[in-house]
């Protein structure tokens, strides 16, 4: 084992979790994340890579699905791969074993920064922080969109349950975003 | 009729009875030397300077609806020569220079008025951008001045010196900069050319070019055909639908511009402020009201109106440098068309029709521009040769690989 | 303005990134004789039409496509939305 | 009892008395009041002055379209101009301000302009201040603007913070009347998701304002009921204090919430007020209709105001202008407010009639056929001068009068797409026209239904037809359903100081002049006289300039047209536009991964785009940042230093024909990079020039990774894409950003080598031999954390960049520190960064301008002819060939104590010094420790050959000029050596 602390997004070594009124917002650094993209005339095979791995059909567009490990829509024929960090650090890795040559598969692990939203209230927070359509999202859904001009990814996990992925290097100001939305929910 | 304090009085107690029409209604005649198609700034301007210093005695101005009712009447109002470039500075230079004589040429107060000009600037490349810009003014004739920081706060104490997330380091300013009053611009240049003989024909839309044998003899209009020995297009914004009957491929795309009035306030700011960082640029009209502006909607439209995205863009700027203004409230937004050009700059040129002539591609820089623009194309249309602060504004510029990109930007319009 | 993209439905302009007219596709052959005239067209003249206009957008804060928009630039009524890749393979470019 | 002029009843709550300040004085009014009818219950009618003559003004309205009563509301920071009084609500201890006035509302010297105001006619400005011409800026100009304006600024900071939300609905009612609230209902009943927004504090519209029954009970019970069964609905969302303030394309709608505005300040986290964007599947505009006023001398005294203005306050409000009313109408509506206020205890004067067949009142005297042609009384109506049927003349006296021309449907969100109105003879008025908006319908009093069944009733088809809804329209509660008849009646024959635009002071004679002079197309007459510009924007003032414009032109109302409506529908404040996107919130900001590290070494950080770099890192004892750059470069030139570079873009590509796509996007040629290595990259726009330059380092034969420059990383990764997808769709490569995933670090110095193989793990050979300069690889460090290194460098030194996962950066930047110590490591900045990279004479975003070839940079050769790449083509044209091209150059000052600026421009050393004369100019420069001057880089008309050569550096605007020579660009060891080593 080699002997780096790491630090999150936030630079803390602990995950930062901040409650305001109804809505808790929570880091999240413990995932492994890795992109799958198909090659060129590859797209069946990789989306048979992708069932092998999160034990669910690749999800279809705008959508997540699995399990432990689970994947999202990240664009055409293009999915991230998230999974516990402890068990999966080595995530790239394992997933080019399963796609070989079939795919081209990206660590991104340390691309992004997740937050956890939830409670009562977190679809009045949400709509104040996208653009993105939070209320006709279902369990299940996921989307691109853009909180206060960082690109992030949201997926609906539960009915009062959200998480936000945002480019690691601006945690801070996405963080920044979803208290004062909070503050303005409350 | 010459206007004149006097004249105001006299009239005041006369009940006003002995003002006249600005300019005539004259019925169109079969053939004119030289016509301008486009009764805005810059074609109204190309027919006073025709009449009045090249002596041109049929001249016709055609205008598809109201004199004065595109650019020229809706733009943010300043003028300035800061360019850096040789193509473009002695020519925007020479625009400020008509400028500042431009009451006494028309007998028309168009309220120039030099209050300055300041651009910001909040990082070492754009300070040594700057500096290159300042040296090419000066170099050329014009006024420059950097400002450092201090500077800045002394004239300035307003902007945003707490919590910038760009901090200002400096700025170039240009003091004979700064604002007119656009409206009576174009009514202006339209009273002294009509005054000189001019004939401007309103609701006159020009449906097609009459060209036979590579020449060009006149125009078929809404109204009839009319003859010409020469054509000149000014019609900045829609050049492309323009010269299309001429079926002309131009090297121009029309874009929609934003601008913006806050409701009137006492007097907040001296001169014009463009913001470095971010996409904003203000001054305060004599009414009271702020105008401002910042980047194109940025895509291909004729709809002389934008979307929330741009506006939202702007007014973030403008808190961004100048938090004060958060509770002063936005009046009105409109949009113009700009002929934005693949390099950012004009083109006053021949083309390839005989008796054709052409003058558009203003990006979102023409109405400072619009004595020197009506100056070098009545040159033009005189004299058939291009005007010496505008030799660099070819057609062939590009196939040639002489850009003029002051921006940097590439043949890519919306970046300009 | 909102583009309805072929893949993720309606989004939000804003979400986008415009180039400008799709004729950008058609990159000239560089081997060609008139290679040197075709690529200054290709690169400086547009038809900049007042009215149905092929364009490109590129979904930067979306899936990263690259889409062929057709809208008219007078009443910015959007009429058509295609995938930029199937429109070039559709033109004959490959590789 | 100090509220003199309230009445009965109301909407207002009397259990809650607020106490508020007007100019310094202290009233009473209570909850549920504006600053307007509490003001004009306390018997206040001045409420403002005109913007041109300094007239006084009381309010003409109770709502939006107000235009005389205008205030400063609140006081420090907080105060914000121009606020009408009309919508302002009464909260305790507000504070309001009159404006535009000095000494005091009451005493304002500057009305002496309405004793000039024969001079000061519409647009007399641009006919006189011209001589001499240096007199406009000095004296004209600065007494005019002085005077002009209206409110002030406080020019502090606004205190407050805005939000901006996005909302999604299948159907957006603009406006909570009776029309707007049936549809609400029809809607909200079917299931759909429903936005119901409107401009008021309480819903209710007119309905609030009026004592009409529904369903035989008083309005408001239908109203109250309406609203809590909508605020029941979950799919139903109202939005009250929310005015939509635009239509934008394919159904985006602008809109406001006022959240806090009416309270003393907002609670603490919250905003002062929302921009809402709205995504509507469909619209329905329900905004109601506003009075038109009738112009007649002197029509402009404070309580001349709409006939359903003074309605609104004596119903809604319970208060009256005054105890003793008049009307002057020329329809039936105007005789509903004699009724009520009649009803409510006040005095009719009478009521004014234009009519011969008015109807007769029992309460009060109607005056058939009769005209108000003047009026008195200086601070506030006295009297209103009659000219009756017979001709003869009456003086009424009265403290108001209430005016009524009919109702213009507000058709304003209409047109916000350019769209026109048409005119519709039976109201005499605009209505609604053919091209609305996509996705919108209109209803009531806006599509010109003005009754009240015709609201209800094209309200719930409104909605039924939006939604695609079957079946017959529910049961409409009972209402009146008053025939309208509206007929054109615009100003008092003969008049001529009548005004149309009260705000701006645009009176009938003004229109006459503009016509007079030539200025006869709508848009002309507004900008000639001002009419419609001022902060109401015309609501209650164009229709009367087009009408009499028309009848001066011989022409149809519709056939002089009217101008553009445009966005905002009312003012809007421009913080509330920006949202929280200001401040240090203007842009995110981007941390690099050794940034907490940095700044606890106490580094100074620069703005790098959106990043954050440490710029320096200075020691004690240091006092002047170039100390402490000059020592990090000194230090990492002896031994070794290290910096974060992670701000680098840096994009994976994959796929096997990566290296065939590369080859296309960089001028040089990448087919033969082999696996393991890094090559340096020019990559040019299609138009020849260089867009962005960097490396791509091959890890495997189907796996590049391309650096980028920080600045350019977005639009290198669009271009990239653009290729991909849009030239070459069957080239299989795949791209996807990885600029955060890595935190990656230059190791640079003599001594970078031993201290990586402190670091790297044992199994990597870092030999000169086992791993040459420009090689790459995948590594392990620290005992096993996978890792990346590059031996490329930017300093000029013998260098690498490696780079770990980022959330292992801080820690691998601590250890370099740590086990640097013994070769004297140190952390260096962007300034040493940059002062090495000018010493190696490498091109960065200063040389890379935009306007630069690969030819100017030194680099025409890399242009491979040998195939096709983005931008070789177009490179060949003959003016990005010219014997006289910029070159990339040193330059050095002659004597070494000489200043080197950037931005200078260069002139031969004994020409003329001018534009005409230029050779170039300097585009980066610093000081360098190495040679022991400043030194610079920058262009120079065919430069290659000129080196050596004397030339003169001149900055006029910053005083700069000195002789320098003309140098290799490569300053410190131009062979390269070291780098190798």
């Amino acid at each position: 084992m080699h002997d780096l602390t790491p630090i999150t997004a936030l630079g803390g070594t602990n995950a930062r979790v901040e409650t305001i009124g109804a809505v808790t917002c929570s880091e999240v650094p413990d995932v492994a994340l890795a992109s799958v993209t198909a090659r060129l005339g590859k797209e069946s095979q990789t989306r048979t890579a992708v069932k092998k791995i999160i034990k669910a059909d690749a999800p279809d567009v705008s959508r997540f699905d699995g399990g432990d490990v689970l994947a999202f829509w990240a664009g055409p024929e293009q999915w991230m791969l998230e999974a516990p960090f402890d068990s999966h650090e080595d995530i790239a890795a394992r997933v080019k074993s399963v796609c070989k040559t079939n795919a081209s598969v990206v660590e991104q692990t340390d691309a992004w920064a997740r937050f956890d939203i939830s409670g009562a209230e977190v679809l009045a927070v949400m709509e104040l922080l996208c653009n993105a359509n939070s209320r006709a999202m279902d369990v299940g859904a996921c989307t691109r969109s853009s909180v206060h001009h960082l690109g992030c990814f949201v997926l609906r996990r539960a009915p009062e349950m959200f998480s936000i992925y945002g480019p690691r290097a601006s945690a801070g100001s996405l963080l920044h975003a979803i208290i004062t939305a909070m503050h303005t929910v409350a | 009729m010459r206007y004149s304090g006097f004249k105001v009085i006299k009239e005041a107690l006369t009940g006003h009875k002995g003002w006249k029409s600005t300019w005539r209604d004259p019925e169109q005649q079969s053939h004119y030397d030289i016509i301008i198609i486009g009764g805005g700034g810059h074609g109204l301007a190309t027919a006073h300077y025709l009449a009045k210093v090249y002596g041109e005695k049929k001249v016709a101005v055609l205008e598809k609806g109201w004199i004065g009712g595109g650019n020229v009447g809706r733009n943010t109002t300043i003028i300035r020569s800061n360019y850096l470039l040789d193509g473009n500075e002695p020519f925007y230079e020479i625009s400020l220079k008509l400028w500042e004589g431009l009451e006494q040429d028309l007998n028309y107060n168009a309220m120039v008025s030099q209050r300055g000009i300041m651009n910001l600037i909040h990082s070492d490349a754009q300070r040594d951008a700057f500096v290159r810009r300042g040296n090419a003014m000066m170099l050329n004739g014009a006024d420059a001045e950097y400002l450092d920081l201090d500077q800045i706060k002394k004239e300035y104490p307003f902007l945003n010196f707490d919590d910038a997330r760009f901090p200002i380091k400096g700025g170039l300013a240009q003091r004979r900069g700064g604002t007119v009053r656009h409206d009576a611009v174009a009514w202006g240049y339209a009273r002294s050319a009509d005054g000189n003989g001019v004939d401007i024909i309103q609701n006159c839309e020009v449906t097609g070019f009459r060209i036979e044998n590579g020449k060009c003899l006149g125009v078929e209009t809404s109204r009839g055909f009319i003859g010409a020995t020469k054509v000149g297009c000014a019609v900045a914004g829609s050049s492309g639908r323009l010269m299309a009957k001429a079926n002309m491929r131009l090297p121009i795309e029309s874009h929609v511009l934003q601008a913006f009035v806050s409701e009137g306030l006492k007097p907040v700011l001296p001169g014009v402020i463009t913001f470095g960082a971010g996409h904003f640029y203000v001054s305060q009209s004599d009414k009271g009201g702020l105008v401002f502006g910042g980047d194109l909607d940025g895509y291909n439209s004729y709809a002389q109106r934008g979307n929330l995205p741009v506006v939202e863009d702007v007014c973030e700027g403008g808190m961004a440098i100048m938090p004060m203004i958060g509770r002063a409230r936005l009046l009105r937004m409109w949009g113009g068309i700009m002929d934005m050009s693949m390099d950012g700059s004009p083109i006053i040129d021949r083309t390839h029709i005989d008796g054709l002539y052409f003058n558009g591609g203003w990006c979102y820089g023409g109405f400072k521009a619009t004595p020197a623009s009506g100056f070098a194309f009545a040159h033009l249309l005189a004299k058939d040769e291009p005007h010496e602060t505008a030799t660099a504004y070819r057609f062939d510029r590009f196939e040639k690989g002489r850009m003029i990109d002051e921006k940097g930007m590439g043949n890519q319009p919306n970046l300009h | 303005m909102i583009i309805n993209h072929p893949l993720l439905g309606p989004r939000d302009s804003a979400e986008f990134v415009y180039l400008g007219d799709a004729n950008l596709i058609e990159r000239p052959d560089p081997e060609a004789e008139t290679a040197a005239r075709e690529f200054y067209e290709y690169a400086y003249l547009r038809d900049n039409p007042a009215g149905e206009h092929r364009e490109l957008w590129f979904h930067e804060a979306g899936d990263r496509s690259w889409l062929v928009v057709t809208r008219n630039t007078l009443t910015h009524e959007i009429s058509d939305v295609q995938m930029a890749r199937d429109v070039a393979r559709s033109k004959g470019r490959s590789k | 009892m100090n509220q003199i002029n309230r009445l009965k009843g109301g909407q207002i709550d009397r259990t809650q008395t607020l106490n508020f300040t007007f100019d310094g004085k202290t009233y009473q009014g209570h909850s549920g009041d504006t600053l307007a009818s509490a003001l004009l219950a306390n018997g206040v009618r001045l409420m403002g002055r005109s913007f041109k003559y300094h007239r006084p003004r009381g309010p003409l309205t109770a709502g939006s379209e107000e235009p005389n009563a205008m205030v400063e509301l609140r006081t420090g920071a907080r105060q914000e101009p121009n606020t009408r009084a009309t919508t302002a609500e009464l909260f305790e201890g507000l504070s309001a301000q009159s404006q535009n006035r000095w000494p005091s509302l009451k005493f304002d010297a500057m009305a002496i302009n309405d004793r000039f105001s024969n001079f000061l006619t519409a647009g007399f400005y641009y006919k006189t201040f011209m001589w001499p011409a240096a007199f406009w800026e000095k004296i004209y100009e600065p007494i005019i603007r002085k005077a002009a304006g209206l409110g002030s600024l406080s020019m502090q900071a606004d205190p407050d913070a805005y939000d901006k939300g996005f909302r999604h609905c299948d159907l957006l009612i603009i406006g909570a009347g009776p029309s707007g609230l049936m549809a609400a209902l029809t809607a909200g009943r079917a299931g759909a998701e429903v936005i119901l927004a409107d401009e008021d504090f309480a819903m209710g519209g007119r309905l609030n304002s009026e004592t009409f029954a529904i369903d035989d009970a008083s309005a408001d019970v239908w109203v109250q009921a309406s609203i809590a069964e909508l605020a029941a609905l979950p799919n139903v969302r109202l939005m009250p204090r929310t005015t939509v303030i635009g239509a934008f394309d394919h159904g985006i709608y602008g809109a406001l919430e006022r959240v806090s505005d009416h309270l003393a300040e907002p609670a603490p986290g919250k905003p002062r007020q929302i921009l809402w964007r709205i995504y509507a599947a469909k619209t329905i505009l329900a905004a109601g209709a506003t009075e038109r006023p009738i112009a007649f001398e002197n029509n402009d005294r404070p309580g001349i105001m709409l006939a359903s203005a003074i309605r609104s306050y004596a119903n809604r409000w319970a208060a009256t202008p005054a105890q003793r009313v008049a009307i002057f109408t020329n329809n039936d509506d105007g005789h509903r407010t004699a009724a009520d206020l009649h009803a409510a205890g006040v005095k009719i004067a009478a009521v004014v009639d234009t009519r011969t067949d008015a109807p007769r009142s029992h309460g009060y005297e109607v005056l058939q056929g009769a005209q108000v042609i003047d009026s008195k009384g200086r601070l506030g109506l006295t009297f209103a001068g009659v000219k009756l049927a017979d001709g003869s003349m009456r003086t009424l006296e009265c403290g108001a009068l209430g005016v009524s021309g009919g109702w213009n449907p507000n058709v304003h969100m209409t047109c916000h797409q350019r769209g026109r109105p048409t005119w519709d003879d039976s109201l005499a008025a605009f209505v609604p026209g053919g091209a609305l908006p996509p996705g919108m319908t209109v209803a009531g009093a806006a599509s010109g239904n003005l009754s009240t069944h015709g609201a209800l009733q094209t309200g719930a088809q409104a909605a039924k037809a939006a939604l695609g809804l079957k079946g017959r329209l529910p049961k409409l509660p009972s209402a009146e359903d008053a025939p309208v008849s509206q007929t054109p009646f615009w100003y008092v024959e003969g008049c001529s100081r009548a005004w149309l635009d009260q705000q701006n002071d645009v009176t009938v004679k003004d229109v006459k002049l503009s016509h007079q002079e030539g200025f006869r197309s709508v848009e002309h007459l507004k900008r000639y006289t001002t009419l419609g510009m001022a902060t109401d924007q015309g609501k209650t003032s164009n229709m009367g300039g087009l009408a009499i414009m028309a009848e001066l032109a011989g022409k149809s109302i519709p056939e002089v047209g009217t101008t553009i409506f445009r966005p905002p529908y009312t003012p809007t404040a421009i913080g509330a536009m920006a949202g929280r996107i200001k401040g240090m919130d203007f842009h995110p900001t981007r941390l690099t991964p050794s940034h907490y590290w940095a700044k606890e070494r106490g580094a100074v950080f620069v703005e790098v785009g959106n990043w954050l770099r440490a710029q320096w890192f200075p020691i004690a004892g240091e006092t002047h940042w170039r100390q402490s750059v000059d020592r990090e470069v000194a230090a990492t030139r002896a031994s070794v230093g290290v910096c974060d570079c992670t701000t680098l873009g840096k994009i994976d590509v994959q796929g096997t024909d990566a290296a065939q796509f590369l080859n296309k996007i960089y001028c040089n040629g990448f087919a033969k990079l082999a696996v393991g290595k890094v090559r340096y990259g020019l990559m040019l726009r299609e138009d020849g020039i260089a867009m962005d330059d960097g490396t791509a380092a091959r890890l495997e034969d189907d796996h590049f990774v391309v650096t980028t420059t920080t600045a350019n990383a977005a639009k290198v990764y669009q271009h990239m894409e653009f290729v991909r997808q849009c030239l070459f769709p069957d080239m299989d490569v795949q791209l996807i950003s990885t600029t955060e995933a890595w935190a990656q670090y230059a190791v640079a110095g003599p001594n970078s080598r031993a201290l990586l193989q402190k670091i790297v793990d044992p199994e990597f050979d870092l030999s000169n031999e086992g791993f040459p300069f420009m090689a790459c690889a995948n590594i392990n460090v620290s005992g096993g954390l996978r890792a990346r290194l590059f031996r490329i460098s930017f300093s000029g030194e013998m260098a690498f960049e490696i780079a770990v996962p980022a959330r292992y950066g801080d820690a691998l930047m601590r250890k370099l520190m740590t086990e640097g110590e013994e070769f004297n490591v140190v952390p260096y900045g962007t300034e040493a960064l940059g002062v090495m990279r000018i010493e190696k004479g490498h091109a960065a975003g200063n040389e890379l301008n935009g306007t630069t070839s690969a030819l100017n940079l030194g680099m025409g050769r890399m242009v491979s002819k040998a195939k096709d790449s983005i931008g070789s083509k177009l490179s060949e044209r003959e003016g990005l060939n010219e014997t006289d091209a910029l070159n990339l150059v040193g330059i050095k000052p002659l004597d070494a104590g000489d200043k080197v600026t950037a931005g200078g421009h260069l002139m031969n050393a004994d020409g003329p010094v001018d534009a005409k004369h230029d050779q170039g100019y300097v585009t980066s420069a610093a000081f360098s420790p190495s040679l022991g001057s400043m030194i610079g880089l920058g262009f120079v008309k065919n430069g290659s050959d000129r080196v050596g050569e004397k030339m003169r550096l001149v900055s006029p605007v910053t005083d700069l000029n000195v002789d320098v020579e003309i140098v290799s660009a490569h300053f410190v060891d131009p062979e390269g050596g070291r780098q190798r080593a």
